[in-house]
């Protein structure tokens, strides 16, 4: 069983991800590197909890979070986001049950969620931005787009890759070789969700009060 | 396979170092790039001395000073002691545990091309502007002050190798966790490849606070962000609790392989089981997580208020625990024993004294009020000096001894090999001890010169005469690894003859596929258990003789790290207004590295397999005699 | 019995150990000579850690010489093979105990002083016509110098701190530019003056100035702040309560002090300079605070004739002044005080015969 | 290497219930999803009907929590065998970023005495 041997349903394991030693590292490997993406995202939420609100001279700022954010928006971002979460598990179902068609239709409306989303963001800064409150306006600015802009980066990329997966393996159907791609991918996804939620939470949901 | 077919020539060589992703020679780069750099910071360390050795003296400027106390610093700490560890972990983890490789040989070859173009970055401000000048620690409100490139250059060399570190430090945690031969349990791994698994794990937390502190200072110095700026609203504490969050756990990170490493010294050179390796790994894993817990110790004086301050000093102290369950651990495992003096066990037991001595002055220091006055005074730099040069840099000495017959199936000399320890250690006492009295006398740290009359003269002195002795040792070192290397003298398997471990058990040179077998392990020590049930194979094997799966080499990593290094140039000087051009470096830069990512991912690589008749074929060559199982 | 004289032998070590430790160091700037009730404080724990620790470095060390002298190879003979012991749960209880043990009795002397040392609730204390009891000090750091600032006294004075004896004083520190630290190490630890807030903590003088071998205690900067951080010395002058009153009312009175016939000259050549731009020479010249620091742009000279150094490191003489005056960049590297090496040597002499001349001291 | 398995194909009954397992798990993520959504719902409700700051904060940091168990556990498999040493390593992980969001929402603006 390696990276050449051709599959059928019945003989896909129920590990895909996990059936060669070189899927097993990419696995925990990514696993260990989500632990340190937590770590690296707290420091980015204590930077901004720290900085909150927090302008010119240490006085308030300007602008503040009560007066910026506007929940709606950021409601409809959240389901969206939410959504691709799980449409990405449709995807690895798919893959589990060696549907590769499946697999990659799923993977391409994570893919569109996705960059619904990442448009939403884009609108939002843009409008901040005309509101003047631009990257350098207070510290407070450069924390929010800081730690927002990280997470919004993070999906970026995750469209790029999941999308360079979608047309590298387009001619080749599912094997052992590309299914821990196709996993750690989607479990890279699940994890933007997670941070997004703490974003939704600390930065919109505690800053609107 | 092609790469059996052995290229000869220079350029073939260096290509081959170039594109290897094999752990044993990514050890011997990183074993040459560190003491390369170790050399530096020494001479940066011998130029501050000299200039201390008397008050008044003006033999730098206080900017130059400033430069090389920072530059001294980082260096040891980034480029010469990690990658030092690191050499030792490539060279002895996978051996130690079985496996054929780590468990990403491709990003083991880049994580040490990132920290090694890093490094030289940083090291090019000496010759484009100047060095950094704000102390290892860089504190906001100076390096925002800082005028020129240094801090830059801080910022984005310690942002690449420090993105190496990480990939290594996730490397050695899968290859520990993932690629353990059968019967190797966590509770019969050696204490070095627990050691760096703790250690790796530290890495795992303790770098992303220290990336998003950078990240933050260069957005502050590139982009007119205001994290530090507290005229509109920043705060330069953030910063020193990103750089303690990341610091205090790295002298674990860089202390723990030091404790494996000795481990594995003692154990041997007392021909005993380690005493209470259980209560070593506990007490390992303890100190890792105290680590985490601890970091405002640097900040007593800060000003974060009672309450914070006795919390953190008294999680401080709680770490004398385990680190005294591992020094009274070793202690018994001499007692009892049959102690060889060897150069290795030299070193470890110089070790004791010194580092002992170093981790009860840091006890000192946690405790908070006493520390108002010991803060940022020689006390400290004693203190740190008696736990990273007695601990670390004799592990590393230490190690570089012990494990030369298996990196280089050579022994270095061992009278020559004495001679080092004792100018070292004399030198390295005679630097440190008074350093302490200074502290307490009222020295700051830092300082580039001082006026007379204080009664800080003498000891100042000592304390460079020390310095230098420790250089004469350093040199002696250097002239012995050279006249080993001329002699060429092979030395062939477990040539200390008390090997415990299953790095000693493999023949010597070792193929570059480590174990042609997969070997069985029955429990600790498994060497020392083979050699007892009178097993002249070395060991038992899990399988029988079949192909073997290979990595290929790639030029990517390299490519890669070259690219960053482009394009941090180009991120520097697109600070200056006047630079335009800088723009294309900063782009072209990520183009090579993104474009390098696209073919890695894009292009399939399988690795090869290396055939039954391949392997017999190698060890024919390399041993002379059929190779393979009869 | 037995308790008795293991009392006594930890009084003979400690004895020794404070013999030894204040045989080092001068009384001006050792943290081992400490006059004051922070700073004996912290030397009580520094001996009582330093016991602790000699302790543990005597223990180990013994366990260490014993099993290397009695288990070396050529003792216990060339073939011999050890027995393979696992471990010893009894010793593991016993190097786990004894250490905690040692570690309590460090860690509550250190928590008491750290509430202790951190107690700046004084500082706002009043008596019963609502007056300030203690005596508060502003302390501003600023690249190469010091500001001190009475508030509750409306003075100011640079470079020399002055302060009672006998009584906690306390302090509010900040910084102006870049991180500083204020550590007076004979008389107490020190704190860090931050840029984005201000911190506070007391000190006590325990004796007064006047019999050091230069009058003064001396002061450093303890943190990192650029070229000339080890040169950010400052002096303090502690004086009796009474004489520091008398101190404060000259203080208070400099503000239209008639200059010296022999040194109008020098004045006028300070006005001329603009050196009275920056440096103001009347002790009540206090400077508004901007939210944070001070905004006094160089060092208030108004008792600079009483000062004990030139910008804190030089000898107190006019040759040393103008030798200031004309290479002031090079003396301090990175100081923020143009150099005036064009102006006429004698015009530079007039100055500092004047500044010499600024004094509130008999 | 050692770790090549052989390829086994399923029995079709084998194949039936593996099949009919996966099947059954996908359920039970929808239904995970729909209680993201709900619990997202109440978080924005929450805030949405101006109770007091002290009252919704802990509600909605709570729901965040539970949010992020869901998605660990259940979309992610951090709840399947063998996943012990990386539950660990994202517990952590997690510790490690509480304490680094604890100390920065209290000591860092507290400068006062030591
Ligand atoms: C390898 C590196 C290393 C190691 C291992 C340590 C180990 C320790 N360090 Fe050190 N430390 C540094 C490197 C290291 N340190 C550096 C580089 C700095 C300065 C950074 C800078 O500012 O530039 C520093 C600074 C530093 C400070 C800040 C000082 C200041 O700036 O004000 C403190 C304060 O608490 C401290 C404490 C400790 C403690 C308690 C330990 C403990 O882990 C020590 C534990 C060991 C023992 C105690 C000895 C063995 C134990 C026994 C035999 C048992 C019995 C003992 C007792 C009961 C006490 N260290
Ligand atoms: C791994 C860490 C490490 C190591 C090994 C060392 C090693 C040494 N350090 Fe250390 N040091 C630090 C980490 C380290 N240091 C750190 C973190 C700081 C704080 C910086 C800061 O404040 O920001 C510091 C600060 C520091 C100071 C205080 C500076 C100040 O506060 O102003 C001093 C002063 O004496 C000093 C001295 C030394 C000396 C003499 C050595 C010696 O052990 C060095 C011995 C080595 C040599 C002497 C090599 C010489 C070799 C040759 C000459 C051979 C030449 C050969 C060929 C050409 C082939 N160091
Ligand atoms: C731009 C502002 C500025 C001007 C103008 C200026 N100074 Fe200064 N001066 C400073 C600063 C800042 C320092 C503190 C330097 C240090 O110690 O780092 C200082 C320090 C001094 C000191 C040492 C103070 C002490 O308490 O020890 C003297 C004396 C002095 N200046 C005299 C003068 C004279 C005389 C002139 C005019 C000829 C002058 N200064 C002009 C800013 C100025
Ligand atoms: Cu001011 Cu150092
Ligand atoms: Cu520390």
């Amino acid at each position: 069983m390696d990276f050449n041997t051709k599959f059928t349903p019945q003989t896909w394991p129920d590990h895909p991800e996990q059936a060669t030693l070189e899927g097993k590292n990419k696995f925990v490997g990514f696993w260990l590197f989500l632990a340190c993406e937590i770590v690296l995202f707290a420091s980015l939420f204590a930077t901004y909890l720290a900085l909150k609100n927090k302008g010119p001279n240490g006085m308030g700022a300007e602008f503040t979070t009560q007066a910026l954010f506007e929940l709606p928006l950021v409601f409809v971002m959240t389901m969206v986001l939410l959504t691709s979460s799980l449409t990405s598990v449709y995807a690895m179902y798919h893959m589990k049950n060696h549907n590769f068609k499946g697999t990659q239709t799923w993977m391409g409306i994570t893919v569109l969620l996705g960059a619904v989303f990442l448009g939403l963001e884009i609108y939002e800064f843009n409008h901040y931005v005309h509101l003047g409150f631009n990257y350098t306006h207070s510290a407070f600015s450069s924390a929010f787009y800081t730690l927002v802009g990280t997470h919004g980066a993070h999906v970026l990329l995750g469209l790029c890759w999941i999308t360079a997966l979608i047309i590298r393996n387009s001619k080749r159907g599912l094997n052992l070789y590309n299914a821990p791609k196709y996993y750690v991918a989607a479990l890279y996804w699940h994890f933007i969700d997670v941070v997004w939620v703490f974003i939704f939470t600390v930065v919109y949901l505690m800053g609107a009060m | 396979m092609s790469s059996i077919a052995k290229k000869k020539g220079f350029g073939a060589t260096v290509w081959d170092y170039m594109t290897t992703v094999d752990h044993k020679k990514i050890a011997v780069m990183y074993l040459v790039a560190g003491t390369l750099f170790f050399v530096l910071g020494g001479i940066e360390a011998l130029l501050m001395r000299i200039q201390l050795v008397q008050p008044n003296n003006d033999f730098v400027s206080a900017g130059f000073f400033n430069q090389l106390m920072t530059m001294h610093g980082t260096t040891m700490i980034f480029l010469a002691a990690m990658p030092l560890l690191f050499a030792f972990m490539n060279a002895v983890v996978p051996l130690q545990i079985g496996a054929r490789d780590v468990a990403f040989p491709f990003l083991n070859s880049l994580g040490f091309w990132l920290f090694f173009f890093g490094g030289v970055f940083l090291n090019l401000s000496w010759f484009l502007g100047g060095a950094p000048d704000a102390g290892w620690t860089s504190y906001a409100s100076l390096s925002l002050y800082s005028e020129g490139h240094g801090i830059d250059f801080y910022v984005l060399g310690l942002q690449v190798s420090g993105a190496g570190t990480l990939i290594s430090g996730i490397n050695f945690l899968v290859t520990i966790i993932n690629m353990r031969a059968p019967g190797m349990t966590y509770m019969r791994m050696p204490l070095f490849t627990w050691t760096t698994f703790v250690a790796s794990a530290l890495i795992l937390f303790a770098f992303p606070p220290l990336t998003i502190g950078l990240a933050l200072m260069l957005f502050d110095r590139m982009f007119g962000a205001n994290f530090f700026d507290h005229t509109m609203g920043g705060n330069t504490i953030i910063w020193e609790h990103l750089f303690w969050i990341f610091g205090h756990p790295e002298v674990y990170i860089l202390v723990l392989p030091a404790f494996g490493l000795f481990s594995e010294i003692f154990a041997t050179f007392s021909r005993k089981r380690l005493f209470g390796y259980s209560s070593m790994v506990f007490a390992t894993i303890l100190i890792g997580f105290l680590g985490f817990m601890v970091w405002a110790h640097h900040m007593f004086t800060v000003g974060l208020g009672a309450t914070a301050n006795a919390i953190f000093a008294v999680a401080t102290m709680l770490i004398a625990v385990p680190t005294g369950m591992k020094v009274f651990n070793w202690l018994l495992t001499m007692w009892g024993g049959s102690i060889k003096v060897t150069v290795p066990m030299l070193y470890a037991l110089g070790f004791i004294p010194s580092f002992v001595a170093g981790g009860v002055t840091g006890v000192m220091q946690a405790a908070a009020p006493l520390d108002y006055q010991l803060h940022d005074s020689y006390f400290i730099v004693a203190h740190f000096h008696y736990v990273i040069v007695g601990g670390i840099v004799l592990a590393l000495f230490g190690s570089a001894h012990y494990y030369w017959p298996l990196m280089f199936n050579q022994m270095l000399s061992e009278k020559l090999g004495k001679i080092t320890f004792w100018l070292f250690f004399i030198g390295f006492h005679c630097t440190f001890f008074v350093q302490h009295f200074l502290g307490l006398m009222g020295m700051p740290r830092r300082v580039a010169t001082y006026l007379d009359n204080q009664g800080w003269d003498t000891f100042n002195l000592i304390s460079t005469v020390g310095a230098f002795l420790m250089a004469i040792g350093v040199l002696t070192l250097v002239i012995n690894v050279i006249i080993t290397a001329v002699k060429n003298e092979k030395v062939g398997r477990d040539p200390w003859g008390d090997g415990r471990t299953l790095e000693w058990a493999i023949p010597q040179p070792v193929p570059f596929y480590n174990f042609r077998q997969t070997p069985l392990v029955r429990g600790l020590d498994t060497y020392w258990i083979e050699k007892q049930e009178g097993n002249t194979e070395g060991m038992t094997y899990a399988e029988p003789l079949g192909d073997i799966h290979m990595p290929n080499n790639s030029i990517i990593p390299f490519v890669m790290s070259v690219g960053l290094f482009i394009a941090s140039f180009g991120a520097l000087y697109n600070m200056d207004a006047d630079k335009g051009w800088s723009i294309y470096l900063l782009i072209g830069g990520l183009l090579i590295t993104f474009i390098s990512m696209f073919v890695r991912s894009a292009k399939d690589d399988h690795g090869y397999h290396l055939h039954v008749e391949d392997i017999i074929a190698e060890e024919e060559r390399l041993y002379g005699k059929k190779g393979g199982h009869e | 019995m037995m308790k008795g004289l293991k009392k006594w032998r930890l009084f003979g070590l400690l004895a020794t150990l404070t013999v030894f430790l204040s045989a080092c160091g001068e009384e001006y700037l050792s943290t081992l000579t400490p006059a004051g009730k922070v700073g004996e404080q912290q030397f009580n724990l520094l001996i009582l850690s330093t016991a602790i620790m000699a302790f543990v470095i005597i223990v180990v060390c013994a366990i260490y010489l014993i099993s290397f002298f009695k288990f070396r190879r050529s003792v216990v003979g060339e073939n011999v093979i050890p027995k393979q012991v696992e471990g010893s749960h009894t010793l593991e209880v016993i190097w786990t105990v004894i250490p905690v043990i040692l570690l309590l009795i460090l860690a509550v002397p250190t928590v008491t002083a750290t509430y202790k040392l951190g107690d700046t609730s004084g500082m706002d204390a009043v008596d019963e016509n609502g007056d300030k009891q203690a005596l508060t000090v502003n302390v501003t750091a600023k690249l190469y110098w010091w500001e001190f600032e009475y508030p509750d006294l409306g003075i100011v004075t640079a470079q020399e701190l002055v302060v009672p004896t006998g009584e906690n004083v306390y302090f509010n520190l900040i910084a102006a530019d870049v991180k500083h630290s204020f550590w007076i190490p004979a008389v107490g630890g020190k704190m860090d003056t931050n840029v984005e807030n201000l911190n506070k903590f007391y000190l006590e003088f325990g004796e007064e100035s006047a019999d050091l071998q230069e009058g003064v205690f001396y002061g450093k900067c303890a943190e990192l702040c650029g070229p000339s951080h080890a040169l950010m010395d400052f002096k303090v002058k502690t004086l009796a309560r009474d004489d520091f009153d008398t101190w404060v009312s000259a203080m208070q009175n400099t503000a239209d002090r008639p200059v010296a016939t022999d040194v109008q000259a020098g004045e006028q050549a300070f006005v001329d300079n603009a050196c009275i731009s920056c440096h103001a020479t009347d002790a009540t010249a206090v400077t508004p605070d901007n939210p944070y620091a001070s905004n006094a742009v160089g060092p208030n000279l108004a008792t600079f004739g009483d000062r004990s150094r030139v910008a804190g490191i030089l000898e107190h003489t006019e040759e040393e002044v103008v030798n200031w005056l004309k290479h002031s960049d090079d003396i301090k590297p990175g100081n923020l005080m143009p150099v005036y090496e064009d102006v006429p040597e004698e015009e530079l002499e007039a100055i500092a015969a004047y500044l010499m001349s600024l004094s509130v001291e008999e | 290497m050692a770790h090549h398995g052989e390829v086994v194909a399923k029995t079709a009954t084998e194949f039936k219930y593996a099949r009919e397992q996966r099947a059954a798990g996908m359920r039970m993520q929808v239904v995970t999803f729909a209680l993201m959504i709900f619990l997202t719902l109440i978080a924005f409700l929450a805030v949405g009907a101006g109770f007091s700051f002290y009252f919704v904060a802990p509600v909605i940091l709570l729901l965040a929590g539970v949010q992020v168990v869901l998605q660990l556990y259940y979309f992610m498999h951090m709840n399947e065998r063998e996943m012990g040493l990386i539950s660990f390593f994202m517990w952590s992980g997690i510790l490690v970023a509480f304490i680094t969001i604890l100390c920065f929402v209290t000591i860092i603006w507290w400068h006062n005495a030591w």
